[in-house]
């Protein structure tokens, strides 16, 4: 289950950064988030697997979708998409990020970062009262971390980083009107993006 | 064992259940439309025209089913079943009775539908942009702008209600209900979320996207047959599931005495179905930057309002912060 | 009543944020009403306060009032706190009722001009401040008002502000008492350091705890603290921005340039005496100075032509009195010739002002001339306030004779002086009253003028009778003296001399500028002095000149020699090598997004690589 | 249901978070650019999740759900700039917006 999530994921992700149509490649991408989301809830994070489909899929997707309208790229815009993406124009880019994957999954590999039994590094996430030190470890049995207890540590011990989240939103909100004022109907709905996301967690 | 077939069963009820008032829902909504404007409505099929519906169904399967040389083939497909999966999706999470639902107990449960709600949009976002029609292009992103706005509140306006009980749950905020159905400390929230739903669903009076007299159809111009039977569907399954969820989360859900838990969810949602048919006949239709307006200058703050209100004496009379 | 002390440098600040902040908008009526009004309340709180001191007087004759501390930095905990004391009285009866009189004159002297809310406002501010100067029971709140009144004169001397010279004038003021405020705050700091405290009082008792007399600290604390009187009172070598203060309106120059903000250096050593009592040698420097002041300050006057420069150098010899008095430990002696000059002087400078209108805004008394008919109120008060000081300047040359410090000789070159104020003041008032009529008179004072003209003069011929400061309980006279005042007939018979020769300078200018007409060849006292001479004095002992070369030719003489660059050259090679440096790098900035993003990713590996490897 | 390990879940991550910087680096279009940036900043949110999944914590969805409020600001500016770039210039073509590049003068 969790590998066939994680393979649509990534294909649709491939998929997306290899479309023309630029609607295409955001349907791609957001089956990619959909089954990120499903992904999240395999992991035991239902809350944000919500907020995945809420908020990225079903805003910020939706915007991108709605600024392509705006646009109005008809078939021309693919033939010049086609122009500018040359078949050689992949090789460095591809080269680099895979010399970059290749680095990141090394560690993973080698077991490096992840520790077998309770050290001292449990302990100090033994905090959570529902799960035993040494359960934890033997990854038997996963518990859902609920949306509650994400919620009593976003307002408890991130709760300054709330706030500059919400100060981020306000700044984006207002950059966005003041960069699309010469156009209200645009410049209102980058916006109306921010309310969701916000709200979201809360 | 029991167990399995009686979600076997409830994972093929359910949502035929639905479809089928989606579908009986046309003949309801004509019928009723047609005595509060005092003429007769159909009543020619079936005796007082209860097959109607099935004629309906017949005539679009037989149609055509075509699909434009301009418009954007694989997208132009897809758009419509979107619609209808994820109609059928949020079926999933309803508590009718205890022991009946098929997701028996998702502990976000809310927060499912409401990421169903916003998966919603695309349908008719990307029917309205594969048509290739300035007509239903402007459909749609009337479509994408409505909805987005009132996505906001609409789940602000059930935060009321998750304050109160503490859960995403759906079968848990109904257990809360039995003493008292929040539609009146809550009722604020459930006005709030009666409007949000109307446009989310694009009932009239908020069915801009669609406005016949501007937009010819909207974003549905160029679907035709079985396609268009889809749509039509969807948009009456989004009116079951709003107002069984109004039912749920302000009134009680099963909740009522004398008569089965079943019978009650039905009779409560039916109510609201005709409650909304009864809108679409008397209301009329907003102008766009009104209906925009309306959402974000009025209806934003006050189901904020609901919000800080609602926290504040759950607050103060919990006296506990946590 | 004296709990309402608080509210008297509140009143006139209430008047300056009104006329600041409403001013453009309002009538000239309502500012008269707002700038007078707060000067008239505040007089009259003044005399109420006065009046409750010195009938039911405080425990000790000393009143504080705490209102709040300023701020805190570890022991430093300095308070706005305000402490009267008969010293303290004798100041705010100077400040607010001559304050209101000057106030009352403006209404009508600066009636047309267009800023007359600004003047009034930037009055009011001096005021206010002037009042914390005084009132501030620690040295760095009385520091407040210090710099403060320092920046309304500034202000008003450059009121005009559209002449250019004006505007230097200004300039001038501020930066060479600039010289001495400096010295003032390093001498705050330095009692800071050392005493840890800046409460006067505190001062004295911890200064005379911790330093014996005569020791170096004391001295460097009362030298750098006479350093901000020097500046701010005019002195030798400091006095040369008075004479051109006079650019201002006069009543400007009669409240800020004679009457209050002037003396505030003479209020200062008169303050915190305990420390200068603690360093016998800057005494001696104080009575130095002010006795080389007024002399050469006096000589200069007699030598000046425009009229306000005459009293400019005026006040400058009569603060110099002051200095000389305080140097000699006889504060009582020097604040009494503060209070009947305040008066005297105030009263000059505002007939003067109008004397110049009247005759057209002609400043050289020598194109002036038998006013006295045409303007009698003037001549007549001018006359009756200018015999006040010589009263009170023999209450200082007593002192001087009996004290330890002084003496017969330094009493006879301040006898010496005195003869010299008598030529000078009566060759002005000589001059513009008397002999043929030279000027029309385009104009005649109304009653806010003579009124405040009248009781300032009254003002100045009472003090000759009345000793203020004992009449308000302030004492303190010279160390020796005391057997001279207990037989105040000698005392009285030592001052007296004074007076004679007074009268015998009063003859001088007389007999050379009625009788032989000496004033109308526009020339000068004494005949035989040379012209070399004579152009010295007048220009005031070339002190001007002496600081042009010895500071500015200097320092525009290096700042020429650094524009050459010689050090820069050194900087030009690294600006030079960065400059190479950003060209290389800038063929890095192509512009292209995915270019940076590139580099961006290249960083990441290579970063990543240096951890694994 | 089985138990994920973590290994194989961060891989997918770095899998992602490659293919974003792919299409981040390949791609001239600005949507296109904007897109693979959300691909990224979504593996690292997936990331944040698997880890604090592993630990029974609940900061990863934390710091999900800040990653999301930063990708939802960052949309809006990139999309409202994505507008105006489409009306001054005719084109969406990043490497046509170079106009800030230094120039020869220092």
């Amino acid at each position: 289950m969790f590998w066939l999530t994680s393979i649509v994921a990534i294909v649709a992700t491939l998929l997306a950064i290899s479309r023309l149509n630029a609607t295409h490649a955001l349907l791609y991408l957001i089956v990619s988030f959909l089954s990120v989301a499903v992904l999240f809830l395999q992991l035991g994070a239902p809350f944000v697997a919500a907020i995945e489909v809420i908020v990225y899929a079903g805003a910020i997707m939706v915007l991108f979708v709605f600024v392509i309208m705006l646009l109005n790229l008809g078939p021309h815009a693919v033939e010049g998409e086609r122009q500018l993406l040359p078949p050689h124009a992949w090789i460095g880019p591809g080269l680099l990020a895979a010399v970059l994957l290749l680095e990141l999954l090394m560690p993973l590999s080698n077991n490096q970062f992840i520790p077998t039994t309770g050290t001292a590094k449990h302990a100090d996430h033994s905090t959570i009262p529902t799960i035993p030190t040494e359960a934890a470890p033997q990854l038997q049995e996963r518990m859902v971390v609920g949306p509650k207890e994400v919620g009593i540590k976003l307002f408890s011990t991130y709760l300054l980083a709330v706030e500059l989240a919400g100060f981020l939103l306000l700044a984006g909100l207002v950059g966005a009107f003041h960069i699309g004022r010469e156009e209200p109907r645009t410049s209102a709905k980058p916006g109306a993006m921010e309310v969701p996301s916000q709200e979201g967690p809360a | 064992m029991t167990e399995t077939i009686r979600l076997l069963l409830c994972i093929l009820i359910i949502p035929n259940v639905v479809l089928g008032m989606a579908a009986g829902l046309i003949l309801l909504e004509r019928r009723l439309l047609a005595v509060w404007q005092e003429r007769l409505g159909p009543n020619r099929v079936g005796p007082f025209g209860l097959l109607q519906p099935l004629a309906d169904a017949i005539k679009l399967l037989t149609k055509e089913d075509w699909i434009p040389p301009f418009a954007d083939r694989p997208v132009f497909v897809i758009a419509p079943a979107i619609v209808m999966a994820t109609g059928i999706l949020t079926c999933a999470i309803l508590p009718i009775a205890p022991g009946v639902g098929i997701v028996d107990d998702l502990n976000i449960g809310l927060l499912f539908f409401l990421a169903m709600s916003s998966l919603g949009a695309y349908s008719v976002l990307l029917a309205g942009w594969s048509s290739n029609n300035k007509y239903s292009l402007i459909g749609g992103l009337r479509s994408a702008a409505q909805m987005l706005s009132y996505e906001v509140f609409m789940g602000l306006s059930l935060m009321g209600v998750v304050i109160l009980t503490g859960t995403f749950s759906l079968r848990e905020i109904v257990e809360a209900q039995r003493d008292g159905w929040f539609f009146i400390p809550q009722f604020l929230g459930m006005v709030i979320f009666m409007l949000a739903g109307l446009a989310e669903t694009h009932r009239m009076p908020f069915d801009l996207p669609e406005a016949e007299a501007e937009l010819v159809a909207g974003f549905h111009t160029e679907y035709s047959s079985m396609k268009f039977g889809v749509f039509f569907i969807g948009e009456y399954a989004g009116v079951v599931v709003v107002s069984a969820l109004m039912t749920t989360l302000f009134f009680g859900g099963w909740l009522g005495p004398w008569l089965p838990p079943i019978v009650w969810f039905m009779l409560k949602t039916l109510t609201f179905i005709c409650l909304f048919i009864l809108m679409r006949a008397t209301l009329p239709r907003p102008r766009y930057d009104q209906l925009m307006a309306l959402g974000w200058k009025v209806m934003l703050p006050l189901s904020l309002l609901n919000v800080v209100v609602t926290g504040a004496i759950k607050l103060a009379t919990t006296g506990d912060g946590g | 009543m004296l709990n309402y002390l608080a509210l008297l440098p509140t009143l006139p600040l209430v008047g300056f944020l009104i006329l600041t902040a409403f001013g453009k908008s309002l009538s000239k009526r309502s500012v008269v009403a707002i700038g007078v009004g707060s000067m008239a309340l505040a007089a009259m709180l003044t005399i109420g306060i006065a009046i409750h001191f010195l009938s039911a007087p405080p425990p000790g004759h000393v009143f504080e009032q705490h209102l709040w501390t300023w701020f805190q930095v570890g022991d430093l905990a300095p308070g706005f706190s305000l402490y009267l004391d008969a010293l303290s009285l004798a100041m705010i009866l100077v400040i607010t009722l001559v304050g209101f009189l000057i106030h009352l004159y403006s209404a009508e002297f600066m009636r047309d001009d267009d800023a007359y809310a600004r003047f009034f406002a930037y009055m009011n501010l001096f005021v206010s401040l002037m009042l914390i100067l005084v009132l501030a029971d620690n040295l760095l709140l009385l520091y407040l008002g210090w710099e403060g009144v320092g920046m309304c004169s500034f202000l008003l001397i450059g009121f005009w502000y559209k002449k250019p010279e004006n505007s230097k004038a200004a300039q001038k003021a501020f930066i060479v008492t600039r010289v001495g405020d400096t010295a003032m705050a390093i001498g705050l700091f330095l009692l800071i350091t050392q005493l840890g405290t800046l409460d006067i009082q505190e001062l004295g008792v911890r200064a005379s705890e911790k330093w014996p007399v005569g020791s170096g600290m004391a001295v460097a604390a009362a030298a750098l603290l006479l350093g901000g009187a020097v500046g701010k009172s005019a002195q030798l070598p400091l006095q040369t921005w008075l004479p051109d203060a006079m650019a201002g309106p006069s009543p400007v120059s009669a409240l800020i340039h004679a009457a209050t903000m002037v003396t505030a250096g003479v209020y200062l050593i008169a303050r915190t005496h305990a420390l200068f009592a603690l360093a016998p040698v800057v005494l001696t420097a104080v009575m130095l100075i002010g006795l080389l002041t007024q002399l050469t300050a006096g000589i200069s006057a007699v030598h000046q032509r425009d009229i306000k420069r005459i009293l400019a150098y005026s006040t400058i010899s009569q603060l110099g009195y002051m200095f000389f008095a305080l140097g000699v430990s006889s504060n009582g002696a020097a604040i009494n010739h503060l209070m009947t000059h305040a008066c005297f002087k105030a009263t000059w400078f505002l007939a003067a002002g109008a004397v110049i209108i009247a005759v057209n805004h002609e400043h050289d008394i020598f194109k002036m001339g038998g006013l006295g008919k045409k303007l009698p109120v003037l001549f007549w008060t001018m006359f009756f306030a200018g015999c006040g000081p010589f009263f009170s300047k023999d209450g200082i040359l007593a002192e001087v004779w009996f004290s330890d410090t002084g003496g017969p000789f330094l009493w006879l070159l301040g006898l010496f002086g005195v003869f010299v104020t008598s030529i000078y003041l009566f060759r002005l008032l000589f001059t513009v009253f008397l002999g043929p009529l030279k000027n029309d008179v385009h104009w005649k004072p109304g009653l806010a003028i003579t009124i405040p003209l009248v009781i300032l003069a009254t003002g100045s011929v009472v003090g000759a009778i009345v000793e203020y400061p004992r009449l308000l309980g302030y004492h303190p006279y010279a160390t020796g003296t005391e057997a001279a005042h207990a037989s105040p007939y000698l005392h009285a018979a030592i001052g007296k001399i004074a007076v004679g020769v007074a009268l015998a300078g009063i003859y001088v200018a007389y007999r050379l500028f009625v009788r032989h007409k000496h004033y109308e060849a526009g020339e000068v006292v004494v005949p035989h002095i040379t012209l070399r001479m004579r152009r010295l004095f007048a220009a005031g002992w070339y002190f001007d000149r002496a600081y042009h070369a010895a500071f500015v030719v200097p320092f525009q003489a290096t700042s020429r020699f650094l524009r050459s660059e010689l050090i820069d050259r050194g900087y030009d090679a690294v600006v030079a090598l960065v400059q190479t440096g950003h060209r290389q790098i800038r063929r890095s900035q192509t512009g292209r997004l995915r270019w940076y993003a590139a580099g961006i990713a290249v960083g990441a590996v290579f970063c990543l690589g240096a951890v694994l490897l | 249901m089985n138990p994920i390990p973590m290994e194989q879940s961060l891989m997918v991550a770095a899998m992602l978070f490659s293919l974003g910087l792919i299409g981040l680096l390949v791609r001239r279009n600005v949507i296109f650019m904007l897109i693979s940036i959300e691909i990224m900043l979504n593996a690292a949110g997936l990331a944040f999740v698997v880890a604090g999944s592993h630990w029974q914590a609940a900061d990863g969805q934390v710091m999900f759900l800040f990653i999301i409020t930063m990708a939802a600001a960052e949309v809006a500016i990139g999309l409202a700039l994505v507008l105006r770039l489409q009306s001054d210039l005719p084109t969406l073509d990043v490497d046509a917006m170079d106009q800030l590049k230094g120039g020869d003068d220092a």
